[in-house]
C-alpha cells in the first residue's frame, strides 16, 4: 500500500501549502503591500488592529466570511463560482516545485519533478482560462472587457516569461528546480556569462510584473477605468479567492526568480572582510540617520528598519564566517530573504511607474521582450557552444 | 513506484484537496453570511448606470491576432525546451539547426510586425 | 491495482468532460469542459511515464488553444450562443455514425493479439526526446517550424482580410 | 489487472468517436473545431501508448505527438482565423448557414 502513504502525505503537505499561502503570502502579502504602499505614501498604512496592524488583514478576512455573496442575476452561476477556484489552485500548484531550502540531504520541496519549470509555466498558464471564464460568467461588459484585456496581456507575456525560464534551463542543462540551484553553487545565474544573466533576469521579472498583471501592467484591472475588470462582480469570499490566487502567483513568481537568479536557498558566498564592511558602513549610515534626526521623518523609518535588518545580517554573516561555519544560516532563512526581497522590489515598482497604456504594453512584450529574449538565448548558447 | 508517477500523484492530490480547501471558505460564508434578494442587488454593476443591452456582444478583432500569434510562440517555444536541455551534449550541429529553426520564425515575427498585426490601433 | 484505479479515475475525467464538449447547448461551457479533458489526457500520459510530453500538453492544450477558442467564441457568438440551436439535423445519423465507428475500432483492438513487449515501465527524459528531434527526426524538427511560418502568415492574412 | 495497451486504445477509440460525434453534429464551427481537437486528442494517446507499450526503448511515438499538438495548433489558428473571416462577411459561424462560395 505504498501509494496510500503517498496520498496521505500528499494530503498533509495540501493542507500546510494551503495554509502557508493563505497566511503567508495572501494575508501577510497584504499587509506588507499595504504597509509599504503607505510608507512610500508617506502615511501609516494599517495601525490599528494588533501591533502595527499586524492583524489587520486576519480582521479583514473574518470580515469577508461575513459578506453577502452577490451572484448577479444574468450570470452563468456554475462557471461565476468555478472560476476563482480554479484561479486559486492554479496559484496553489505553482508551488509543488518551489524548493524552500536543504536541511542535511533533505531538500525542502514538495515534488522535484522532471520537467519542474516546464510544469511552473503550463500552471500558471491556467490561470487565463479562469480569468476569461470569471470574465465572461459575471455577464458584465466591464468584467468581459476586463477579462478579455487580462487574457491578451497575460498570453503576450507568457513567451517572454518562457523565454527568460528557458536561459536559465539551458545554462543549468536541466529543468528540475532542484537542479537548476545546485547548478548555482559557484556563481548565481544573474552574474553568469555577463549581462546575458542580468537581460535574462530583467526581462523574465518584466514579464512575472506582467503576468501576475500589477502595476505597471494592471490594465485589466485598472481600478480607475474598468471598476476592478474580470472581477467587477465578485463579492466576499469569491473575491477574496481571486486575490488569494493572485498574490499565490505573484509570491510564486517572485520565488520562482530567486530560485532561477538569485542562487534560491544556497547562501552568498563573500569573504568575512566583505560582510565586514558592509556592516560597518551599515551602521555607520544608521548612526548618521539617527544623530542627525532625520530618523524622527516618517518616510525614513522604514528605510531605517530594513538597513538595520541588513545590517545584523552582514554582522551575523561576519561572525558565523569567521567562526568558520558553513552554512552560517539555516537556508530557508536566504530562500525567504532573497523572496521577500523581490516582493518588495514589486511593491515598490508599483509606485513608482504609472501604467502603461495598451499598446505600449503590447510592444513592449512583442516588439522589444520577445525579440531580446530570443537573442539573448542564441547568443548565450553560442558562447555555451564555442566554450565547450 | 516510479518517480514520474510519485510526483504526478502530488499533483493530482493538491488539485483535488486544493479544490476543496478553496471551496471550503464559499461554503463557511454560505453558513454565516445574511441573504436578502432585493432585484436591485443582483443588476448588472456598471456604476449606477442602468445597464442596456446584453455584456455578451462583441469586441476588437486584435485581441484574435496576438492570441494567434501567441499560440505560434508559444509551440516553438515547446521545442526550444528539450532543446534547451541537450544542446550542450550534441554540440554546434544542435545550435545551428536550433538558428535555422528560430530563424523561420523570425520571419514569421518579422511578417506581423511588416504587416502592422502587432499595432493596437 | 492503483494503476487500474488512477487509470479508471483518468478515463472518467477525460470521457465525461467529453461528452458534454459535443452536447452542450452552451458553447462557453463546452470550450471550458475541454480543460478536465485535456487534463485527463495528461493523467493517461503520466501513467505511460510520457512527462514531457503531459507538460506540453497541459501548457499547448489547455494553456492556449483552449484560450484562443474563448476568444473566438467571446469575440463572435459572445454568450448570445446559449439562446441558439447548437445542433444540426443529423444528430441520430451522427450519433449513429460514432457508434459504429467505434464498434468496429473497438472490435479490431480487442482481436488483435498485440505484442506488448515492456513489461517494466521504461524511464523517458526529456533529453531523450531532444536528442530524437535534434538528430533521427531533424527534418521534422525543422518543416514543423516552415508549418508555424506559413499558418502564421496565413492565419494574419485571413483574420485581417477587409480591413 | 493490469493496465495493457488494450486500454489505453479502448480509452482513445471512445474519444475519437464523441470528437466524430461532435464534428457531425455542431452547426457552430469553433464547435467542430473542439470535436477535431478530441479527436486529435485521440490520436495522441494512441501514438504514446504505442510507444511505451510496443517500442518501449524509442521516443518516437511521444515525438510524433508533439508533432500533431503543434500541428493542432496550427490548424486551430487558421481554422479559427477562418471562423473569424466568415463571421465578419456573413455574421454567422454556423455552417449550415454558410452556403455561399463566394462573396
Amino acid at each position: 500500500m505504498a501509494w496510500l502513504t503517498e496520498i496521505l502525505k500528499a494530503v498533509l503537505l495540501t493542507l500546510v501549502l494551503f495554509t502557508y499561502l493563505a497566511v503567508v503570502t495572501a494575508m501577510f502579502g497584504v499587509y506588507l503591500e499595504r504597509k509599504i504602499s503607505g510608507w512610500i505614501q508617506a502615511r501609516l498604512g494599517p495601525k490599528h488592529v494588533g501591533p502595527q496592524g499586524l492583524l489587520q488583514t486576519i480582521a479583514d478576512t473574518v470580515k469577508l466570511l461575513q459578506k453577502e455573496h452577490i451572484t448577479p442575476r444574468q450570470a452563468d452561476v456554475l462557471i461565476f463560482n468555478a472560476a476563482p477556484i480554479m484561479v486559486a489552485v492554479a496559484g496553489l500548484l505553482d508551488w509543488v516545485v518551489i524548493p524552500f531550502g536543504r536541511l542535511g540531504d533533505r531538500v525542502l520541496v514538495v515534488r522535484d519533478i522532471n520537467i519542474g519549470v516546464l510544469y511552473f509555466s503550463a500552471m500558471a498558464s491556467l490561470t487565463v482560462i479562469g480569468i476569461l471564464a470569471g470574465g465572461w460568467a459575471s455577464n458584465n461588459k466591464y468584467a468581459l472587457l476586463g477579462g478579455l484585456r487580462a487574457a491578451s496581456q497575460m498570453v503576450s507575456y507568457e513567451i517572454p516569461l518562457a523565454l527568460g525560464i528557458l536561459w536559465v534551463a539551458m545554462v543549468a542543462g536541466t529543468l528540475s528546480t532542484v537542479g537548476i540551484v545546485e547548478a548555482q553553487r559557484g556563481l548565481w545565474f544573474i552574474f553568469s556569462v555577463p549581462p546575458f544573466g542580468v537581460l535574462a533576469a530583467v526581462t523574465f521579472l518584466t514579464a512575472a510584473t506582467a503576468e501576475v498583471n500589477r502595476v505597471p501592467f494592471d490594465l485589466p484591472e485598472a481600478e480607475s477605468e474598468l471598476v476592478a475588470g474580470y472581477f467587477a462582480e465578485y463579492t466576499g469570499m469569491r473575491f477574496a479567492l481571486f486575490q488569494l490566487g493572485e498574490y499565490a502567483e505573484a509570491f510564486a513568481m517572485a520565488a520562482l526568480a530567486a530560485i532561477m537568479f538569485l542562487g534560491g536557498w544556497l547562501e552568498p558566498n563573500l569573504p568575512a572582510w566583505l560582510w565586514l564592511t558592509l556592516g560597518i558602513a551599515g551602521v555607520f549610515v544608521v548612526v548618521l540617520l539617527v544623530v542627525s534626526g532625520a530618523a524622527r521623518e516618517l518616510i525614513l523609518q522604514p528605510i531605517l528598519i530594513l538597513l538595520a535588518l541588513s545590517t545584523a545580517l552582514c554582522v551575523i554573516m561576519f561572525f558565523g564566517v569567521q567562526a568558520g561555519r558553513s552554512p552560517v544560516l539555516p537556508s530557508p532563512v536566504w530562500f525567504f530573504t532573497k523572496m521577500f526581497a523581490l516582493v518588495f522590489f514589486l511593491i515598490w515598482m508599483r509606485w513608482t511607474y504609472p501604467r502603461l497604456r495598451l499598446d505600449q504594453l503590447l510592444n513592449l512584450s512583442w516588439k522589444v521582450l520577445l525579440p531580446a529574449g530570443l537573442l539573448n538565448l542564441l547568443i548565450t548558447g553560442f558562447l555555451i557552444t564555442v566554450a565547450r | 513506484m516510479p518517480k514520474v508517477i510519485v510526483d504526478w500523484l502530488y499533483v493530482a492530490v493538491f488539485a483535488f484537496v486544493g479544490t476543496i480547501m478553496a471551496a471550503l471558505p464559499l461554503g463557511i460564508v454560505w453558513l454565516l453570511a445574511p441573504r436578502a434578494d432585493l432585484p436591485q442587488k443582483t443588476l448588472t454593476y456598471e456604476s449606477g448606470v442602468i445597464p442596456f443591452g446584453q455584456a455578451w456582444a462583441q469586441f476588437n478583432v486584435r485581441y484574435y491576432l496576438f492570441a494567434l500569434i501567441f499560440v505560434v510562440f508559444d509551440v516553438e517555444v515547446i521545442y526550444l525546451y528539450p532543446w534547451a536541455v541537450v544542446f550542450r551534449q550534441l554540440g554546434a550541429f544542435a545550435f545551428f539547426e536550433m538558428v535555422i529553426f528560430l530563424s523561420i520564425l523570425l520571419v514569421g515575427l518579422a511578417y506581423a510586425w511588416r504587416k502592422g498585426a502587432l499595432e493596437w490601433a | 491495482m492503483g494503476e487500474l484505479a488512477a487509470f479508471i479515475i483518468l478515463s472518467c475525467v477525460t470521457l465525461i468532460p467529453a461528452v458534454v464538449v459535443v452536447t452542450s447547448g452552451n458553447i462557453v461551457r463546452s470550450a471550458l469542459s475541454l480543460v478536465p479533458t485535456f487534463l485527463g489526457v495528461t493523467g493517461l500520459y503520466i501513467l505511460l511515464h510520457a512527462e514531457f510530453v503531459a507538460g506540453i500538453q497541459i501548457l499547448i492544450y489547455a494553456g492556449a488553444i483552449t484560450v484562443l477558442l474563448l476568444f473566438v467564441i467571446m469575440l463572435t457568438a459572445g454568450g448570445t450562443g446559449t439562446r441558439i440551436r447548437q445542433v444540426n439535423e443529423q444528430v441520430p445519423l451522427g450519433a449513429m455514425a460514432a457508434v459504429w465507428l467505434g464498434f468496429l475500432i473497438l472490435l479490431v483492438i480487442f482481436r488483435t493479439p498485440w505484442q506488448s513487449a515492456a513489461t517494466a515501465a521504461p524511464q523517458y527524459n526529456i533529453a531523450s526526446v531532444g536528442t530524437a528531434f535534434l538528430t533521427d527526426y531533424v527534418l521534422i524538427f525543422e518543416v514543423t517550424s516552415l508549418v508555424l511560418l506559413v499558418s502564421l502568415i496565413g492565419a494574419i492574412i485571413i483574420a485581417r482580410r477587409e480591413e | 489487472m493490469h493496465v495493457g495497451l488494450t486500454h489505453y486504445l479502448a480509452v482513445s477509440t471512445m474519444l475519437f468517436c464523441i470528437g466524430l460525434y461532435g464534428v457531425l453534429t455542431r452547426r457552430n464551427a469553433v464547435a467542430i473545431l473542439m470535436g477535431i481537437e478530441l479527436m486529435l486528442n485521440a490520436s495522441n494517446i494512441n501514438l504514446v501508448a504505442f510507444n511505451r507499450y510496443v517500442a518501449p526503448g524509442a521516443v518516437g511515438g511521444q515525438t510524433f505527438a508533439l508533432v500533431i499538438i503543434t500541428l493542432a495548433a496550427c490548424e486551430a489558428a487558421v481554422g479559427l482565423a477562418l471562423v473569424m473571416a466568415a463571421y465578419r462577411s456573413l455574421e454567422t459561424i454556423h455552417v449550415d448557414e454558410i452556403n455561399v462560395m463566394k462573396w
